[in-house]
């Protein structure tokens, strides 16, 4: 076994983990280094499409508190309000650091950094749309990975690439290493250090269908809440509205932007039924809520669990001409407009969207939840904000909270930049000024008995069988649509999982090389813990607010449950949870309409 | 329909040499993706099956391998492109030119080394502006193909100038150098033309373009290039 | 895993002015090759053969006159450096020991220098009459 | 891994397509050439160092199995000639890459058609050489 020494370790090489690396490796007096099971441009960050939110007023005229009132709208007001403040202001600012590293916005003709409308992002307190989402085509994401890693490489970060993190070390009331396996070799290497920053991202891959990597497994989450850490809000994920059916592949809501429209089996616009001012551009929720309406009570095409978006330019022109538009757009501005899009379709699904409609279906998105922190990445761990001292989290797997209930799009690449930023430059001051913790004794010892228990493990049932009976759980129950008898069923269900995984779990391969077999059981092990920590999380709050809708308690209930919830792991297995106030500075929760 | 998934298989901890493996998947779909062929193995055939994947569509850049003889995304290869009628062989090996680890798998250092070797960042040290660099929408398009590689090597692996001598640096760390040579708010791009213009830098190109047609994301490698020759020959970029 | 690596390492390197010249000269000498090679292999092998080529007609029908030898000479050269500068490119491919490679191709320049010279001296000293006396081919 | 025995097997089961059947050519007929052409260049130089030399090598010329040899020798030099244009042609003007395929497809086309008289008329002459039919 082999025992490193580094000040300041980073576990995550997505927008986050980078960007936090840059901030910390600036601090000259200390050892940084990033560990990460993927090879750091392979991270899903290079996934988004969309753009990143700034109020920079490029194009006209914008100011940061506008953002923050609408993400905050968009949260359904459980969005703590001090943090979308900090978000919001620094949003401008850090926008233009990326930009000065190099990444490749597109441009206004007068040069400067273009930006394009996105859903649920308005001018002065909800008046009307603003183009505030800075892009670089629909590869905003990549742009940002591919940056911050060249960035990276120009300042000698030291990276461990294809290490996966399997353990926490705490000692002494603090933060004293990691655990981690060298892929390559198989080999466990222990990282003695005095501060630990997650940005492992998030955990799509809990659901059957999802937009997310297959690395997308929440481990990091996972490991902290083992060593004792509360998760927050974890009943809130985010369900996008349009995925390839099936697949889960992300269909961008700009193809809404353009003109395009949901459609049921009957060839029925259904969203003038859920939404009749803005129809097909209500938020994601509202949305993703409509469409699973449709498909029980039928109207999913052919009778399936799917339904139509529409985009071809005479359905396009014929709703724009209803609307008394005079807009009319043709087969080349879809083209222009939607070329990665065009390409996933005609790949995978062999249509052309400009000549059919695609089939559609909700797809797990988004991990509005997670490791709690302060706005400095401090990890806290309880409801009064006690700071786990040396231990940070930026990214999908933390929750500061900005997004709430309700993610904005736009608003994570916001969130990954600005407090992966304050949370490197947090973690470094801190190492800086820490002694190291002294090693417990046999650091790696539970990971290795787990990894050893789990490479013999000889029963019956493959990883595979287990994973797919987790998903297929979390997307009957704990998915769009929550109630208390199937969400209870759900926690049986992943008990029963976990006691199989224990029991009498199969790998194939006992070797030490590229044993993605033992590491994908691994990983099973990190995802029923959350998939367990969801549901509870979710039973628990008797309430609709955001993505989180309970059709036994339909409405959003302020008087209640206006705070977060805090699930706890206590060390015999058993969850407990606790809540914690909201805060709230200057936006009173009102009733949400677009 | 029926596909008969040949693989090149290996395992340092067992084998000496790599073998053929052959595994008969029913009820493939059409619209199957190899990365689903290869899924089906390893979770239900034989977990020591080693691949690289994550995003499984095309954007991430794990999954480059040769799929019946051509470098492809395992994501973005669709079976009906591969198998015509309703039986057929799909043939899957390693990328070429870099030592194979296990399976699928193989080092990417050197390919990484090479792409570290261009000075792949952004370098301006004048201190940046208030806002942002301004640039004009035409001097963004002229390095946009370039920038959406996304480091999958299936180019650099399909040259046959790579396979003869790896010390090449490839068309993958040219693309990406091309990225800044051509960026006007750059300016470094004397340096990295002086690394390209070395002996293992691009002369070593041949023009034969099986990078271009390896590319996942349709990037015009060999155009790339072949403008980043003439820039040497010309003594810088206009 | 990677290391930390020295990423500006290479970076005081200066343009190789000999690979680009190199490079240019292919190119360059190949299309002042196309007329002199087309015309060559018309006179030579189309419209004559080897069967009507002897020394004599070597010597009277060609070096007889100072513009075929000086086409010669051009087409020596021209071709001599760019056969040699691509038996370079070869070598490097797949010669991999820098010894080896760099043993091989100083024995191709050497050669290529030396089959200069013999050429050359050929066509400066060949006699603008026929010898007598050179018994015809078999 | 790499080297040449990777990269001859390689070339031949590796999905190229035009560019790297044209690079295969280009290089078979460079190697050719140079290789006649450093023995051409010796026994040109006969003429001056030993002009009975000369003849010997003009006989070995003229038989049967040097036939074949010029008639493989001839079509290399075309086609090196004519794709070699073609490569300085990419390399000057890379906006010509949309194209590759086709002006690739055109270089072999257009090395057909310039080989097919001359080897007419150069098996003429290796026929007439032979003189089976009274020839000389
Ligand atoms: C298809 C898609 C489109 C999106 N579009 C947008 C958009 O337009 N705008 C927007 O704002 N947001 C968008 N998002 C959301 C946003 O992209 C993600 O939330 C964000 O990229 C997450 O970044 P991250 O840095 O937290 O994690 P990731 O980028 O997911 O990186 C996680 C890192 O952690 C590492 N890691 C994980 N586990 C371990 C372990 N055990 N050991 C070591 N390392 C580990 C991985 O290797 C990886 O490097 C989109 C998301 C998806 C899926
Ligand atoms: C007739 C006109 C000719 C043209 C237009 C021409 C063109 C070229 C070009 C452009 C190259 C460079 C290829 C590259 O860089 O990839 C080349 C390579 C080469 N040429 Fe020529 N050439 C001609 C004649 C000759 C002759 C007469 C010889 C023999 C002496 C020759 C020998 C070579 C060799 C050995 C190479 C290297 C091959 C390789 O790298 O694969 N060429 N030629
Ligand atoms: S240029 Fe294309 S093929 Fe090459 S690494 Fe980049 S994306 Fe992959
Ligand atoms: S295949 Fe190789 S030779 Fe050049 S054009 Fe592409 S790099
Ligand atoms: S899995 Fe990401 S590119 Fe194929």
């Amino acid at each position: 076994m082999k025992t490193h020494q580094f000040d300041a370790l980073i576990v995550g090489a997505g927008g986050a983990g980078l960007m936090a690396a840059l901030y910390a490796s600036q601090e000259q007096r200390i050892k940084v280094a990033v560990v990460s099971k993927l090879y750091p441009t392979r991270s899903h960050t290079g996934a988004a499409q969309g753009g990143i939110g700034a109020a920079l007023g490029s194009e006209e005229e914008d100011r940061w508190e506008w953002h923050a009132f609408d993400t905050v709208k968009g949260s359904d007001y459980l969005a703590d309000q001090d943090a979308v403040e900090v978000m919001c202001r620094e949003a401008v600012d850090v926008v233009l650091e990326l930009e000065h590293m190099g990444l490749p916005f597109d441009r206004t003709p007068e040069g400067k950094i273009a930006q394009r409308r996105f859903g649920g992002h308005t001018r002065n307190h909800g008046e009307k749309p603003v183009r505030r989402a800075c892009h670089a085509a629909d590869r905003t994401g990549h742009m940002i990975l591919q940056t911050l890693y060249q960035q990276c490489i120009k300042n000698q970060v030291h990276f461990f690439d294809e290490f996966q993190v399997l353990d926490l070390i705490l000692s002494e009331g603090r933060v004293a290493g990691i655990v981690a396996v060298d892929i390559a070799t198989g080999e466990v290497h222990v990282f003695h250090t005095k501060a630990v920053l997650f940005a492992t991202g998030g955990w799509g891959k809990l659901w059957q269908i999802t937009s997310n990597a297959h690395a997308c497994t929440g481990d990091g989450t996972a490991i902290v809440f083992r060593r004792g850490v509360p998760l927050e809000d974890m009943e809130f994920f985010q369900f996008h509205p349009t995925g390839i059916r099936g697949m889960g592949i992300l269909i961008t809501e700009g193809v809404r932007g353009e003109g395009g429209v949901l459609i049921n089996n009957e060839g029925e616009r259904f969203m003038e039924r859920y939404a009749p001012t803005i129809k097909d551009l209500a938020s994601r929720d509202v949305i993703s809520r409509a469409i699973y309406l449709e498909i029980r009570d039928g109207r999913g095409i052919d009778g399936k669990n799917y339904v139509y978006l529409d985009v071809r330019p005479e359905t396009v022109n014929k709703h724009l001409a209803e609307a008394g538009e005079t807009r009319r757009i043709d087969r080349a501005y879809i083209e222009s407009k939607l070329p990665d899009i065009l390409d996933f379709c005609r790949t995978y699904l062999g249509i052309d969207p400009v000549e059919e409609p695609m089939p559609i279906q909700p797809t797990a998105h988004y991990a509005m939840g997670g490791i709690p922190t302060n706005v400095d990445a401090e990890v806290v761990i309880d409801a009064q904000k006690t700071p786990l001292p040396g231990l940070y989290a930026a990214g999908e797997c933390a929750c500061v909270s900005v997004h709430g209930a309700n993610r904005l799009g736009t608003n994570s690449l916001v969130d990954l930049v600005v407090f992966g930023r304050r949370g490197g430059r947090a973690m470094a001051e801190y190492a800086r000024n820490a002694e190291f913790p002294p090693l417990p004794e046999n650091p790696a010892a539970e990971a290795l008995a787990e990894l050893e228990q789990l490479r013999n493990a000889d029963g019956g049932t493959r990883v595979a069988e287990l994973r797919e009976a987790m998903q297929d759980m979390m997307m009957t129950c704990v998915g769009v649509f929550r109630d208390a008898a199937c969400i209870d069923s759900a926690i049986e269900k992943v008990r029963e999982l976990r006691a199989i995984y224990d029991t009498d779990l199969h790998v194939d391969d006992q070797g030490k090389v590229f044993n993605q077999d033992l590491l994908d059981a691994w990983e099973l092990g990190r995802m029923l813990d959350l998939a367990e920590a969801t549901a509870v999380s979710a039973l628990c709050r008797e309430e609709s607010r955001g993505a989180h809708s309970r059709e036994d308690f339909p409405k959003r209930d302020d008087a209640n449950w206006l705070k977060h919830t805090l699930v706890f792991r206590k060390p015999d297995g058993r969850l407990e949870i606790d809540f914690r106030p909201v805060v709230i500075t200057n936006y009173q929760p009102k009733e949400r309409v677009y | 329909m029926k596909v008969t998934l040949r693989i090149r298989r290996f395992n340092p901890e067992h084998d000496a040499r790599p073998y053929w493996a052959e595994y008969i998947i029913k009820d493939v779909a059409p619209t199957d993706r190899v990365l689903d062929l290869l899924h089906h193995v390893k979770w239900y055939i034989d977990g020591t099956l080693a691949l690289r994947r994550s995003c499984a569509h095309g954007i991430c850049g794990s999954d480059a391998m040769r799929i019946n003889n051509l470098n492809q995304l395992a994501c973005k290869a669709l079976v009906k492109d591969l198998v015509k009628g309703d039986h057929g062989t799909i043939q899957v090996e390693p990328i070429l030119g870099l030592r194979v680890i296990k399976d699928l798998i193989v080092d990417m250092e050197p390919f990484f080394e090479h792409y570290r070797s261009v000075m792949p960042f952004f370098v301006n040290d004048n201190p940046p502006p208030d806002g942002e660099f301004l640039q004009t929408p035409e001097q963004r398009a002229r390095f946009d193909d370039t920038t959406k590689c996304i480091l999958c090597a299936a180019c650099t692996t399909s040259c046959p100038s790579f396979w003869a001598n790896g010390t090449y640096v490839g068309p993958a760390a040219i693309v990406q150098a091309h990225r800044f040579i051509f960026d006007s708010r750059d300016t470094a791009a004397q340096e990295r033309l002086a690394v390209l213009s070395q002996e293992d830098g691009v002369w070593r190109c041949r023009t034969i373009f099986n990078c271009t047609t390896a590319c996942p994301r349709d990037i015009e490698v060999t155009k790339a290039i072949a403008e980043v020759k003439n820039a040497i020959n010309r003594g810088g970029v206009d | 895993m990677s290391a930390v690596q020295d990423t500006f390492a290479r970076a005081g390197v200066q343009i190789n002015r000999f690979e680009s010249i190199a490079w240019r000269y292919m190119r360059l000498s190949g299309i002042l090759l196309i007329p002199l090679v087309f015309g060559h292999l018309a006179i030579m092998h189309v419209i004559n053969s080897v069967y009507v080529i002897d020394y004599e007609w070597v010597i009277e029908a060609r070096w007889a006159y100072l513009g075929w030898r000086i086409y010669d000479a051009a087409m020596l050269w021209l071709a001599g450096f760019h056969g040699a500068l691509g038996l370079r490119h070869v070598i490097k491919d797949y010669v991999h020991n820098p010894r080896w490679s760099f043993a091989l191709s100083a024995a191709v320049a050497a050669f290529m220098v030396f089959l200069l010279i013999l050429g050359s001296i050929a066509l400066i000293g060949a006699p603008f009459e026929p010898v007598t006396g050179v018994p015809p081919v078999e | 891994m790499s080297g040449l025995f990777t990269t001859v097997r390689e070339v031949f089961r590796y999905q190229g397509r035009e560019g790297q059947v044209a690079w295969m050519g280009h290089r078979a007929a460079a190697l050719g050439t140079v290789l006649f052409f450093m023995i051409h260049i010796i026994d040109t130089s006969f003429v001056y160092f030993w002009p009975e030399g000369y003849q010997h090598a003009i006989a070995l010329y003229r038989s049967p199995l040097f036939a074949v040899g010029e008639m493989v020798l001839i079509p290399a030099v075309i086609y090196h000639a004519i794709n070699g244009t073609r490569i300085w042609l990419m390399d000057w003007k890379p906006g010509l890459w949309k194209y590759q395929r086709q002006i690739t497809l055109a270089t072999f086309a257009l090395t057909v058609l310039l080989c097919a008289p001359v080897m007419i008329i150069m098996g003429g002459h290796f026929i007439e050489g032979l003189g089976l039919f009274g020839g000389q």
